[in-house]
């Protein structure tokens, strides 16, 4: 389980995160809800390692990935999207897909130059998982094409199948519902429901409460940097005080 | 025929040279066109390059010098690898405090270390001579080859002068051989590393460091690998260039030669792509010895002319980004070699 | 009497091209809305009118002028005022100041302008020395209409004036956006949040793909099957 | 003189070139803070504008303008009329050079403007050379005593005096137009953000015009002072403020004009005190080794945000 404790974060003398403990079941679809400016995309940046949080602590199972650098958390198979796609524009989608895996051989320049054969063996499995990865979210066509001349929502579905690249174990999800027309978020939430499915946990901000009612099993709600309630997302519909502080009455 | 000879020896000397800065090249493609990293200080690896194989393979300091260490006389491979080291092992203490940020801090930090490597070089006469610079090289080989053009020379009394002048440069064709020789080394060794997944990780990087770094690579560490295999091979141009011209000095190394030009040879030949790197190097060098000719010929002498041809090539530069940006060439859309091998 | 026309423009960003030729028209006094899938091309045009990007094709009228092809701040002179969806402050000057950069060709009444803004916008009265980086999200969303109000537009563009507001928020702005109407500025706005937007607006298009796609009162439209099932999420 | 004196004097004579790299790194900053590249070629700006002043001093020496030295200054009008010419004609250039090169390069990434402007550098240097060549030039011949201080027996020349007046007036002028006029606020709302300054109605290509002239008048500002002080002027002059105004800017916090008077002051200091301890002809190496060790410690700088 993902589980935060006491966390807290200053930017220029103002407490975006202040004292927030959490947890996040393994196997569970968690949603993050609050008003804007509630530190939600703050916590994210911090579970994954894009900020340093000042205190307080964050454990992945039974280790602190508090403070560690992102490259490092993300080799603990937590995997994040971004509110808006970062696609690498000048090269293909499948080079973009490629990129992903963990741990390639070929990413140690002298195993490209004194052991080719089981580099190019890698090659060949990791093109093949991204091919079927790209047919899965019909991209396959454009697997030659710049990064960059994908349409938006075209590289949102990028941004899901380079997720999908890494094997997470924990997928945070940063507003995946933003922007996307409801035929792809139809697709989106039957991706997230399989992918549960095979066991991997999900915790995403969201702002479009009848879609974290429809997925989640458990909402938390976040309001000036701390986490101000929790529950199912029948419960927190009926909560007095999430209901004062954020869906207004 | 003998005019031919007086140009085809003229070409050797300009395609040794030109072979030089397509070393030079390479390295800051590795850097710039591959990975982003944003370096103008290319002079001080350069620099460090030609000292350290000088102090290594050179001759020990002479009657005059100024300087006490060095000289060791080794055999030039190890100068050249040397070289490479060092220059390496720069770049790297250079790039511990820039590479976590923008890409401008690199762009100043590379070229303050070479500056201050300039005045190192120009200050600390124990190690490099100083301004008086050292002399007398030794080139790889040289001996032998003279030797040997001395005595067929000899032996032939009767060629022609066309045949004469063809042999007694014949330490050129040698020096010119093991240029092209390294060259073409070092352009099969980065065009097999930029297509394999180390080279995708930098390209990667180049577009979005975040991104990269919440994949799971190491950014610092990649863009530190990028920059000290650039140095390295910047510091192996450097050895080149040590032993062929023999003398090395402070004023070989200003920014002018040493960066701004191979910044604008990667650039006109297209930064991303290797063959447009050495393009570029022999393009840009070719267009330098002609602006002497124009210069010459409008009765242009001294600073005049130097300033006059330094100021076209910053308009070529200024040209290129205005209506060609990608360069001569440009970079290949699909670049890892698994796609190369899939296709045929 | 029609203030702003926009006929069939064809537009994008360098090579992509997003508006495959797309009109539509703001009456005196009207709240119009423009809604569509991500990707359809709302924020491009709000961008082209605004000159913020060349149409390569095609003309938009500003109250009968021909204003295709200005530059923003022309055009904000003529009148048409732009509250984009997000950085819309300038984070290191005060309230004031950004209220003040809002009315920046304006050379008088500069002094009884500020005050109708915080009339409209009591909290920033309070705020008005404070940098708008200090701000929250809503307070920013106001300091950003206020500035765009400095200028007495006859056409005010919004961007999805309640991405990323808390829904409580929300009800807030789209009542402000109300309130100014009353004032006799027309409103074009591009919404996510289709259902409200449409509730307080008089007509509406719908955009998908970079072509008009259905047109009409904001009733027709929330009535409309087809498009209730494609964007409204029903 | 002992020790502590001496550190004193070296202090003194750092606030003179303290002053002269903030009038350098105020420009460098601005055009940073608005147009989002480093601008490689302010040094050389900087030089030309020293060129410049050289220009009309020559002029007017010619005019039979009263050239009798203001005492107890070493210098008289034509020098100060050539210092205020200079400071519009050098903006001139940079609106010049705007408008040729960078204007169109605007919108592709920064780095190209970078890249862009280093060529700009090489062509400035070379076009001084090819004017004045590569030999130092005089302002003024004569040489001025210094004179002794109450305190400490430190010594300072009057033109030293001016210096340090002038550039103080220059920054005080500056905070007054960035914080009371139109278009100073303007200006830092470009800063800010260009795409919103553009919908709001200002006119963000006149607010990079004056942004360059700004900051290329003060540079040229920097130049002359630094002219008077030395009384030479050399075209390499750019080159040698490139690391000074760089490591000035970096230590105050890149964009902030503030932090750049700070880090120009910083530089200068521990320059000019450097040389207690080490050779002066690594003055130079001072400048980028504080540099790099604000990196290390403090990215962002003094007076960075964010």
């Amino acid at each position: 389980m993902l589980k935060v404790r006491e966390l807290e974060k200053s930017f220029g003398g103002i407490k975006a995160i202040d004292k927030c403990s959490l947890r996040v079941q393994i196997g569970s679809i968690t949603g993050l809800i609050g008003p804007n400016g509630a530190g939600k995309t703050t916590l994210f940046n911090l579970i994954s390692g894009v900020y340093k949080p000042d205190r307080g602590q964050i454990w992945f199972m039974d280790d602190r990935i508090d403070g560690l650098p992102s490259h490092q958390i993300a080799r603990k198979s937590i995997a994040r999207t971004f509110q808006i796609p970062r696609e690498f524009k000048e090269m293909t989608v499948l080079e973009n897909l490629m990129l992903i895996p963990k741990h390639q051989l070929g990413e140690n320049v002298f195993n490209t130059l004194f052991r080719p054969v089981d580099v190019r063996e890698q090659e060949k499995q990791i093109m093949e998982k991204a091919t079927s990865i790209l047919e899965f979210v019909e991209l396959a066509h454009l697997k030659d094409e710049y990064a960059k001349s994908l349409s938006s929502g075209q590289k949102k579905l990028l941004e899901l199948a380079k997720m999908l690249m890494s094997d997470p174990r924990v997928i945070l999800l940063d507003e995946p519902g933003a922007g996307v027309n409801p035929t792809l978020m139809r697709k989106l939430v039957e991706n997230i429901e399989e992918l549960r499915q095979q066991g991997i946990t999900f915790f995403l901000i969201e702002h479009d409460m009848d879609l974290v009612t429809y997925l989640c099993d458990k909402v938390i709600v976040m309001n000036k940097g701390r986490t101000m309630a929790e529950g199912t997302p029948h419960e927190i519909k009926k909560d007095k005080n999430v209901l004062e502080a954020y869906l207004g009455s | 025929m003998e005019a031919f000879i007086g140009i085809l020896n003229y070409a050797v000397f300009f395609a040794i040279t030109a072979g030089i800065f397509a070393v030079l090249c390479l390295g800051l493609n590795i850097q710039w066109g591959y990975t982003g990293l944003f370096n103008i200080g290319i002079a001080g690896f350069y620099a460090v390059g030609a000292y350290t194989s000088a102090l290594i393979s050179g001759p020990p300091p002479g009657p005059m010098d100024w300087r006490v260490v060095g000289g060791f006389q080794l055999p030039w491979p190890v100068g050249f690898v040397g070289a490479a080291l060092v220059s390496g092992l720069i770049a790297f203490i250079i790039g511990i405090p820039t590479l976590k940020l923008k890409e401008d801090y690199l762009a100043i930090a590379t070229i303050g270390i070479a500056e201050v490597i300039r005045l190192i070089i120009k200050n600390e006469s124990w190690l490099t001579n100083s301004v008086w610079g050292i002399k007398h090289i030794t080139s790889p080989l040289a001996l032998p080859i003279e030797r040997g053009i001395r005595a067929l020379l000899r032996a032939n009394p009767g060629f022609p002068l066309w045949l004469q002048r063809l042999v007694s440069n014949g330490y050129n064709w040698f020096y010119l051989g093991m240029v092209v020789l390294i060259l073409l080394l070092l352009y099969g060794v980065s065009e097999k590393m930029i297509r394999s997944p180390w080279g995708r990780v930098l390209r990667a990087i180049r577009e979005d460091e975040i991104a990269t770094s919440t994949a799971g690579k190491n950014i610092f560490w990649f863009k530190m690998q990028s920059l000290v295999f650039g140095a390295m091979i910047m510091g192996m141009a450097g050895s080149l260039y040590a032993h062929y011209a023999r003398f090395i000095d402070a004023e070989t190394f200003e920014p002018f030669f040493g960066t701004f030009l191979i910044w604008v040879m990667l650039i006109v030949g297209g930064s991303g792509n290797n063959l447009g790197a050495i393009l570029g190097a022999f393009t840009i060098w070719g267009v330098w010895a002609g602006t002497e000719f124009l210069t010459h010929g409008w009765g242009l002498t001294g600073y005049r002319a130097a300033s006059l041809r330094v100021i076209s090539v910053g308009v070529i530069l200024e040209f290129i980004l205005l209506l060609r940006p990608r360069g001569i060439l440009g970079e290949e859309k699909v670049v890892s070699f698994i796609f190369k091998k899939e296709r045929r | 009497m029609i203030v702003l026309n926009v006929e069939n423009i064809i537009a994008g960003y360098g090579e992509t091209e997003i508006l495959h030729g797309v009109s539509c028209k703001v009456e005196k006094k009207e709240i119009v809305t423009i809604i569509g899938p991500n990707g359809a091309g709302k924020s491009t045009l709000m961008k082209a009118i605004l000159g913020l990007l060349k149409p390569t094709q095609g003309k938009i009228f500003f109250s009968n002028k021909d204003i295709t092809g200005k530059n923003p701040n022309q055009i904000v002179q003529e009148g048409i005022c732009y509250v984009p969806q997000s950085d819309n402050v300038f984070p290191s000057l005060t309230v004031e100041e950004n209220l003040e950069m809002g009315a920046f060709i304006r050379r008088d009444g500069f002094r009884e302008k500020i005050n109708e803004v915080y009339q409209i916008f009591p909290d920033l009265k309070e705020k008005r020395k404070v940098k708008a980086k200090k701000l929250s999200g809503g307070q920013r969303q106001m300091v950003a209409m206020g500035r765009a109000l400095m200028l007495d537009p006859a056409l005010l563009l919004l961007d999805e004036p309640s991405a990323g507001l808390a829904p409580r928020l929300v009800q807030t702005i789209f009542n402000k956006i109300i309130q100014i109407n009353e004032k006799e500025v027309s409103i074009l706005m591009v919404e996510q949040n289709a259902r409200r937007a449409l509730e307080i607006s008089h007509r509406g298009y719908v955009l998908a793909m970079g072509h008009n796609r259905f047109e009409g009162s904001g009733e027709d439209i929330l009535s409309n099957e087809e498009i209730g099932k494609l964007y409204l999420g029903e | 003189m002992d020790f502590t004196s001496r550190i004193f004097q070296l202090a003194l004579y750092g606030i003179v070139s303290g002053s002269i790299i903030t009038l350098g790194a105020i420009g460098l900053s601005l055009t940073y803070g608005i147009l989002k590249f480093a601008n490689f070629a302010h040094g050389d700006v900087m030089a030309t504008g020293a060129f410049l002043a050289l220009i009309f001093l020559n002029l007017f020496q010619r005019l039979a303008l009263p050239s009798s030295p203001f005492h107890p200054l070493s210098f008289g009008l034509p020098l100060v009329l050539a210092f205020i010419l200079c400071m519009v004609a050098t903006g001139g250039v940079a609106i010049g050079i705007d408008s040729a090169l960078y204007k169109r390069l605007r919108g592709t990434r920064s780095i190209t403007l970078l890249i862009a402007s280093v060529g700009v550098a090489f062509i400035l240097r070379n076009v001084l050379q090819f004017i004045w060549g590569p030999d130092p030039r005089y302002y003024i011949k004569k040489i001025q005593v210094s004179v002794r201080l109450p305190i400490l027996g430190l010594r300072i020349k009057h033109d030293q005096v001016f210096i340090i007046i002038v550039a103080a007036c220059l920054v005080i002028f500056l905070h007054f137009f960035l914080t009371r006029t139109r278009m100073g606020k303007a200006m830092r709302a470009t800063s800010d953000n260009m795409d919103l300054a553009k919908v709001s109605g200002i006119d963000t290509e006149k607010v990079i015009k004056w942004t360059w002239v700004i900051g290329s008048a003060l540079a040229a500002a920097g130049a002359v002072l630094a002219g008077i002080d030395n009384k030479f002027i050399t075209p390499s002059f750019g080159w040698d403020m490139l690391l000074p105004i760089f490591a000035a800017v970096i230590l105050g916090g890149i964009g902030s004009p503030y932090g750049a008077m700070l880090g120009g002051m910083v530089i200068g200091l521990s320059s000019e005190i450097s040389t207690a301890f080490i050779a002066t002809s690594y003055k130079p190496a001072v400048a980028f080794i504080i540099m790099v060790v604000m990196l290390l410690i403090k990215p962002r700088g003094l007076l960075g945000e964010k």
